[in-house]
């Protein structure tokens, strides 16, 4: 493993809930509470949750499309929460998303063309026959020809969308790009197109990805390391097979074990968890999970567990791997 | 389900409005006497329950609407030169005097009799006996003297100035207030109850005619106690209606005076004055018999009235003119060619048949026909392009000139349609070589502007109020009234003179012959295109007996009724 | 619902404020020398210098504001130059006037718009759909002064179904209470009067309603048609419940959230229509009033009558807004 | 259990849109036995939907219509069925729900309201029964606070609790068939676990057949006896779900299935179908996935496969299983054609 690329430390975004007669704050939304992780370079980081768990918050909080409340982001050692917007956007070109769905992403009154060159132009290139050409260049790159160039995105299906999308990250050849549930709008068939893209792409770019997704198989066939985020924190967080294959925390245990399978012969035990995700604007106390956890202990209703790494290179935030507590 | 009850409830709602209109329209129906009759003249007959109820109730209230555009400003004909608002106060209040019943010739009214001193600076009038005001009150000398005291004087107790109350047509008639220096009335003497007696310090030659205006007439001061400053809602006179109430810009209401002091008058028990600001509206609403009277007929609808059955078409006596005035002072129209040529480019019949679908005449003079003085053998200006060149040529203009001519920013009856009349002349000078650009200005800059002489040539009119030539001709001609009401800027010493000398002199006939000469001057000097009197129409039904407008709007109801 | 409602309040009190110096300046905007305009072309120069000093004309604006403001806060709209009367008592008869003839014009509005909207979205396509729409588009486009005297042509001088102008029988007027005369009447129990004042409501009604009528039956329409094809609405058909259900309870409570806005915001365009609409019925309302006070440059009247609209679409906008959060359960602060 | 209670037969429902008319379903022929599980799969576009409202008469008209082919429920053809009888059969003997939990109940009636109506349309029971019996329906389906949840809005409650509730809504009237689109799609894995579970439950103690329509094979998995694999509006193969799982015939199933992630195997290279689906048209020639086929031939591009019987119940779309000695099922089908 070589440095870290991306280092988050302690990444927390709170939206406040406004109320009252005077709509003053009364509360806030932990989106994101307390989350730290590291991306080595070239590796393919996987996020996974539940919808509400604060990945995807957590995807736009490390780009500054939303401003984190607190922590750091360290982008090759620099902390850019310190960045000023100009900094920041010279950064950008760096550090690129993905969204999830393609069409709502991409402008409809633009073609192609003016979709992928508008990052160039604004990273530099001034020159617009240079300009054309990387636009081809890069459209070949994601699996489309030049002449797509002059199209508009609804003359494209989703997956050919999702193409344009990624042709859009790579224009300014980032280092890092975050991956916002970039496959779960598109069909099974077209799923698979996209995603050994990427991964050829990572190949020949020498990409980080932070792939986030809430589909387990999709995740664990991408990456090589996951964490597993519930209620805007991190519980779990290995490498995939590790993970995949033996589980630590309970939740990471239940979310496995619910993912149905193509496969008739796979007998399951299955754990099938009670209730659903309580709102993050009122997590519980202590252990987030412990209101569904089939193992809770009394501890877990008051000390928040902390994210520890209990194995080499195995993190878990769980009172069942505490040893003080046990 | 709550939803669908809520809709149930609207359509029967609305279901019910369609039967309230339906049953209200029947259930009136049957209330009248005759059904058939009805029925089988229906365009003739006024036939809305409402109508009916009017006019077939014949032995019992008799009840006359009179229709009109705006609503009054004030019940205190004092204290408003507003016509609307004379057109109310002349029948619940009455004058010293007051205007035969189709010209501006003056009769007795709450005084019986007048003398008048050779030198005339001194008017006696005597009253009549046995009046009471509306209150109950006695009319008396010592009112009429209260009333004028209080348009006056600005400290008198029912003065209100502070209540924003201004007695601007008594300034204007009377030279000023208490302590001005042109004011004419020096004192006020009650001889008895029912004598009194005007001391002035120098004459005024239509004091006369002053004294029948509706604006002096006499309030009762028991109720200017009363009221006070909302004594303009509140008209308390002797006049044969009695003022019952006012629903702001909606309708006065009026009713019979029964202790009124000329027996078998009033003849109506009551009288409405209803505001309906569209002509075309109102005039729908004469045809379905809401209304008996309207005001305001649009001269394009009057040769409609004119032949439709159950409809009457009333003329009033021209009381104004609409003019082109020069700015006298102003080159190229300081020379009087150049007026003159202009004066004999403009087509004034053509203005007339076009804009008032004839009911106008073309103008020579400032003057109304009707009025003492007129000036028949003045020639006028015909309209003579040739002879206009002629005279633009003696000018020195032959290669014709620029003006400007401002146009009206509002209709009057005067210039009902201002833009048009501007477009004709603009065309008509045309002819002759004169290249008119068209100014348009809003109301009051327009006033204020054309006061100041920023003009070339402009547009304006002007009504008379109590009758007198002098009101027309000194107010727009006179050389002392320039910069306030001569926006002509036309000064012509000789006929400052013979204007002051009309103005002062008591002898009518002699006033007269002064008017005629000063005319002649004017039209000679041509500071204006005099272009129309305008005739305004007005329509009754057939029901309404009569009836005879005045010149001057304000006409008595005491002898109207309803057949 | 109660915050709701307070918070909605107090948010009135910026809104209001501006209103104040909106209309104020507004007004002062108009061209023209008040005394002037007063006295007409027959007045002298000193009668219009005194004039102006005795209406205070000669401060500054802002000094009239200010003292504009303190009277206001004290209920006191000023005193109308014209009628020299106190407003606030002067004004009320006015507002009585135009808001029964708003409602009147609302109620046709509301309930021939959202009705034929409703038929319209249901049988989409069909000829009542289309003659439905078309005379929408006519509405919307017809000049009101038209269709009022259309209005009165016909029902009023050829059929004579319903008097052409005015608020009662002025043979026969009737001591006002509330100066709502359809109320009065009931008030006086005088039935027939009741049926009369309801009669000369329906002219001006039809010719104000008309265009807002039309504007509601349109989005009625397109609201009703959005819904329609919402999954909620697949939810009950699947039930297996019928068409007048879909329609009346489902579809028309869902669709009625953007017709709603748009029933606040016509209500404040036909205040601004009643102008005409007075004008040609001779309908003794605000619009009038200040339209009068234009003319005359009676600046308290035009500050106030323009204030007074001003505040009732305000108002009805407050109205509208608290409808929402009925209707509405998911509508928070 | 052979009792068959619904049988669609070669049904045709188009689109008429301003591009011309669509056939998003192309002649499909399935059958539903009592209590069973059939899952219908496909990826979007392929008509499943359109199917499954289509037994319901629910397909939006315009611009839907039902061309030809019959839905024959216990013997009844609904699609000659009136208006009326149609509303007796929704809801009651055949219910359906829907993808979208979060806008599927209408956002401006509690629960209770929603779930009475339900019951009331069907059932002459007073209010109060009405109410009693929509709080049993909420406790069968596993909502807490069942009477709580009455006086409750949609947007009180999560999306898990909803698509409860629309469950409740549909088995309200103990339907005979329950046809589910999408019933999971927009859950998370945990809740989709609880959703199938609760579903699983309903099928083994009230005997109701279930249809699933679902993209997801690992759903299929869970609950189904029986799929149909459906492809641009066709019938491409059918079977017992371990047949489809794990023996599948048609090339598209197989793509299919060796183009998802698998979670319980070591690093492999994804397999994936290449091109896209192809937009369904009127007078499509040949296979209609021959281009992404990688076992196209001549024929694949001349003719249209028929739906060939392999063995039992099993069916394929595709000339691969056109096993000359097996045609019977062919001519049957031309037989029903003609």
């Amino acid at each position: 493993m070589q440095k870290p690329i991306l280092e988050v430390n302690g990444l927390k975004k709170y939206f406040d809930i406004k109320g009252g007669i005077f709509g003053r704050s009364v509360g806030s939304v932990k989106a994101v509470d307390d989350v730290s992780f590291t991306v080595q370079e070239g590796e393919i980081l996987g996020i996974v949750g539940e919808s509400g768990c604060g990945k995807s918050t957590t995807g736009k909080s490390i780009l500054r499309l939303i401003e984190p409340t607190e922590g750091e982001v360290k982008f090759e050692d620099k902390d850019i929460t310190q960045l000023s917007g100009e900094d920041m956007r010279k950064l950008r070109r760096n550090m690129q998303i993905i969204f999830q769905d393609p069409y709502a992403s991409l402008n409809p009154r633009h073609t192609v063309e003016k979709i992928i060159s508008e990052p160039l132009l604004i990273h530099g290139m001034t020159d617009a026959k240079e300009r054309k050409d990387r636009v081809k260049e890069l459209l070949e790159v994601v699996g489309l020809s030049g002449y797509h160039a002059s199209r508009y995105p609804h003359q494209f299906s989703g997956g050919q969308r999702q193409r344009i999308g990624i042709a859009r990250a790579l224009a300014n050849n980032p280092k890092l790009i975050i991956c916002d549930e970039p496959v779960s709008a598109l069909d099974v068939s077209v799923q698979s197109q996209i995603l050994n893209l990427m991964e050829k792409l990572r190949d020949q770019f020498n990409l980080t990805y932070v792939f986030i997704a809430h589909d387990l198989s999709v995740v664990k066939h991408i990456s090589d390391r996951v964490g597993v985020m519930y209620l805007g924190r991190m519980v779990e967080l290995t490498e995939k097979d590790k993970l995949y294959d033996d589980p630590k925390h309970p939740y990471t245990k239940a979310l496995l074990s619910a993912v149905p399978l193509p496969d008739p012969d796979i007998e399951k035990d299955r754990v099938i968890l009670e209730g659903d995700v309580p709102s993050p604007s009122n997590p519980p106390t202590g252990c987030a999970f412990h209101t569904r956890c089939p193992l809770a202990m009394d501890i877990c209703k008051e000390v928040r567990p902390q994210f520890e790494e209990i194995e080499d290179n195995h993190f878990v935030a769980c009172h069942l791997y505490d040893e003080t507590a046990q | 389900m709550k939803w669908k009850h809520s809709f149930l409830i609207t359509l029967l709602l609305a279901f019910m409005l369609v039967l309230a209109a339906c049953s209200g329209d029947g259930s009136a129906t049957t209330n009248e006497d005759e059904p058939e009759n009805n029925s089988s003249e229906t365009e003739e007959n006024d036939s809305t329950d409402e109508g009916d109820a009017a006019a077939e109730d014949d032995g019992e209230e008799q009840v006359l609407i009179f229709a009109r555009g705006g609503d009054s400003e004030s019940l205190d004909p004092g204290s408003t030169t507003d016509g609307e608002s004379s057109r109310i106060t002349r029948q619940v209040l009455e004058s010293l005097l007051e205007f035969d019943d189709e010209s501006f010739e003056v009769k007795p009214s709450l005084a019986h009799d007048w003398e008048v001193s050779d030198d005339g600076l001194t008017y006696t009038f005597y009253l009549e006996e046995g009046v009471t005001f509306h209150d109950g009150t006695d009319f008396n000398a010592e009112a009429v003297k209260v009333n004028f005291e209080r348009w006056s004087d600005p400290e008198h107790e029912f003065s209100f100035a502070d209540d924003g109350y201004v007695y601007s047509m008594y300034g204007t008639m009377f030279g000023g207030y208490k302590g001005d220096e042109g004011h004419v009335i020096d004192e006020i003497n009650v001889v008895n109850d029912y004598e009194i007696e005007f001391v002035l310090n120098k004459p005024l030659g239509f004091f006369l005619q002053n004294m029948a205006m509706t604006y002096f007439a006499i309030t009762s001061p028991a109720a200017l106690e009363e009221y006070g400053p909302e004594i303009n809602e509140n008209p308390v006179g002797t006049g044969p209606f009695q003022f019952v109430d006012w629903s702001k810009d909606d309708a006065i209401t009026l009713e019979k005076f029964e202790d009124y002091r000329i027996d078998g008058l009033p003849k109506l028990d009551r009288v409405v004055f209803e505001v309906i600001p569209d002509n075309a509206a109102r005039l729908i609403a004469l045809r379905s018999g809401e209304i008996d009277i309207m005001d305001g007929l649009n001269p394009d609808d009057a040769a409609g009235v004119e032949s439709e059955d159950g409809l009457v078409l009333h003329t009033r006596a021209e009381n104004n003119f609409g003019y082109v005035g020069f700015n006298a002072q102003k080159p190229p129209l300081d020379q009087v060619e150049v007026r003159q040529a202009i004066n004999h480019a403009i087509d004034r019949q053509a203005i007339a048949d076009a804009l008032y679908a004839g009911y106008a005449n073309p103008a020579k003079n400032p003057l109304p026909p009707s009025y003492m003085g007129y000036n028949d053998e003045v020639e006028g200006y015909e309209y003579d392009i040739d002879k206009a060149k002629e005279l633009l040529a003696e000018a020195g203009y032959e290669d014709g000139l620029e003006i400007e001519l401002w146009t009206m920013p509002v209709a009057r009856p005067y210039m009902p349609d201002p833009e048009t009349v501007a477009e004709i002349v603009q065309s008509n000078l045309s002819d002759i070589g004169i290249d008119v650009s068209i100014v348009r200005e809003e109301w009051a800059p327009y006033l204020e502007k054309t006061l100041q002489g920023e003009q070339e040539m402009f547009m304006l009119g002007w009504s008379g109020t109590n009758g007198d030539p002098d009101y027309f001709l000194s107010s727009l001609l006179h050389g002392d009234n320039v910069g306030s009401s001569n926006r002509t800027f036309y000064e012509n010493d000789e006929v400052d003179e013979l204007l002051d000398q009309a103005k002062v002199s008591v002898d009518q006939d002699e006033r007269a012959e002064l008017y005629k000469q000063a005319q002649e001057l004017i039209s000679q000097d041509s500071p204006m295109v005099t272009l129309v009197h305008s005739t305004p129409v007005l329509a009754t039904t057939d029901a309404v007996v009569n009836y005879v407008p005045h010149p001057s709007t304000s006409e008595s109801l005491a002898e109207v009724e309803l057949q | 619902m109660f915050a709701y409602t307070t918070r909605r309040l107090l948010m009135l009190i910026p809104v209001l404020i501006g209103m104040t110096l909106i209309t104020f300046s507004i007004v002062h905007l108009i061209p023209g020398n008040p005394a002037q305009v007063i006295l007409g072309e027959t007045a002298t120069a000193t009668a219009i210098e005194d004039l102006e000093e005795s209406m205070g004309l000669n401060e500054p604006y802002f000094v009239q504001y200010s003292i504009y403001i303190t009277d206001l806060l004290q209920g006191d709209l000023g005193t109308s130059l014209r009628s020299k009367t106190a407003i606030s008592t002067e004004i009320w008869p006015y507002v009585a006037a135009t808001f029964e003839l708003t409602i009147f014009a609302m109620l046709f509005a509301v309930i021939v718009g959202v009705n034929a909207g409703i038929i319209s979205a249901w049988k989409q396509n069909s000829w009542f759909d289309f003659l439905a729409m078309l005379f929408a588009l006519i509405g919307v486009s017809m000049p009101v002064f038209w269709l009022a005297l259309m209005e009165q042509w016909v029902f009023a001088q050829q059929l004579d179904w319903f008097p052409s102008s005015g608020r009662q029988n002025n043979r026969d007027p009737m001591q006002p209470i509330t100066h709502f005369y359809v109320l009065d009447s009931l008030i006086h129990l005088d039935f027939a009067r009741t049926i009369t004042n309801l009669k000369h409501l329906v002219l001006p009604s039809i010719a104000l309603g008309t265009i807002p009528m039309a504007i509601i039956a349109r989005m009625t329409r397109s609201s009703m048609l959005e819904v329609m094809k919402s999954d909620y609405i697949r939810t009950v058909r699947a039930k297996g419940s019928g068409q007048f259900l879909v329609i009346y309870k489902h579809a028309l409570k869902n669709a009625l959230i953007p017709v709603l806005t748009v029933i606040g915001l016509q209500t404040g365009v036909l205040l601004g229509g009643a102008i005409l609409t007075e004008t040609i019925f001779s309908w003794p309302g605000i619009g009038r009033y200040v339209y009068e006070a234009i003319n005359y440059r009676d600046y308290p009247v035009i500050q106030s009558g323009i204030l007074v609209i001003a505040f009732i679409f305000v108002m009805i906008n407050l109205i509208v807004d608290l409808l929402y959060k009925y209707i509405d359960p998911r509508i928070k602060y | 259990m052979s009792e068959e209670i619904l049988n669609i037969n070669e049904l045709h429902t188009h689109f008429f849109t301003d591009n011309g008319e669509i056939p998003a379903v192309d002649g499909v022929s399935i059958s539903v036995n009592k209590g069973e599980v059939v899952g219908i799969v496909g990826e979007s576009g392929c008509g499943k939907s359109v199917t499954s409202l289509s037994i319901m008469q629910l397909v939006p008209s315009p611009p839907g219509k039902i061309v030809s082919g019959s839905i024959e429920f216990k013997g009844e053809n609904l699609v000659r069925s009136s208006k009326k009888r149609m509303k007796q059969i929704r809801g009651n003997e055949i219910s359906m729900i829907f993808q979208e939990p979060m806008t599927s109940l209408d956002p401006l009636f509690t629960i209770g309201n929603q779930l009475r109506e339900a019951i009331r349309l069907h059932q002459n029971v007073s209010k109060k029964e009405a109410i009693r019996k929509s709080i049993e329906m909420l406790k069968l389906v596993g909502i807490p606070r069942a009477e709580e949840v009455i006086d409750e809005y949609p947007h009180q409650l999560s999306g898990g609790m909803r698509q409860r509730v629309m469950i409740a809504i549909a088995m309200a009237c103990d339907p005979e068939i329950l046809i589910a689109d999408e019933p999971t799609t927009a859950l998370d894995v945990t809740i989709q676990a609880q959703i199938l579970d609760l579903m699983k439950r309903l099928n083994e103690e009230k005997e109701t057949a279930i249809v699933l329509i679902t993209h997801d094979l690992g759903v299929v998995a869970e609950i189904c006896d029986r799929v149909v694999v459906m492809y641009a509006g066709q019938v491409v193969e059918e079977g017992t779900t371990r047949e489809i799982l794990k023996d599948p015939q048609h090339p598209y199933s197989k793509g299919l299935i060796r183009s998802l992630p698998k979670i319980h195997e070591r690093d492999q290279k994804l397999y994936s179908i290449p091109g896209t689906v192809p937009k369904p048209k009127m007078g499509m020639v040949g296979c209609r996935f021959k281009d992404r086929c990688e076992f196209a031939y001549d024929r694949c591009f001349e003719e249209n496969p028929a739906l060939y019987s392999i063995e039992g119940n099993r069916r394929s779309r595709c000339f691969l299983s056109d096993d000359p000695e097996k045609v019977v099922t062919e001519n049957a089908e031309a037989n029903i054609g003609s």
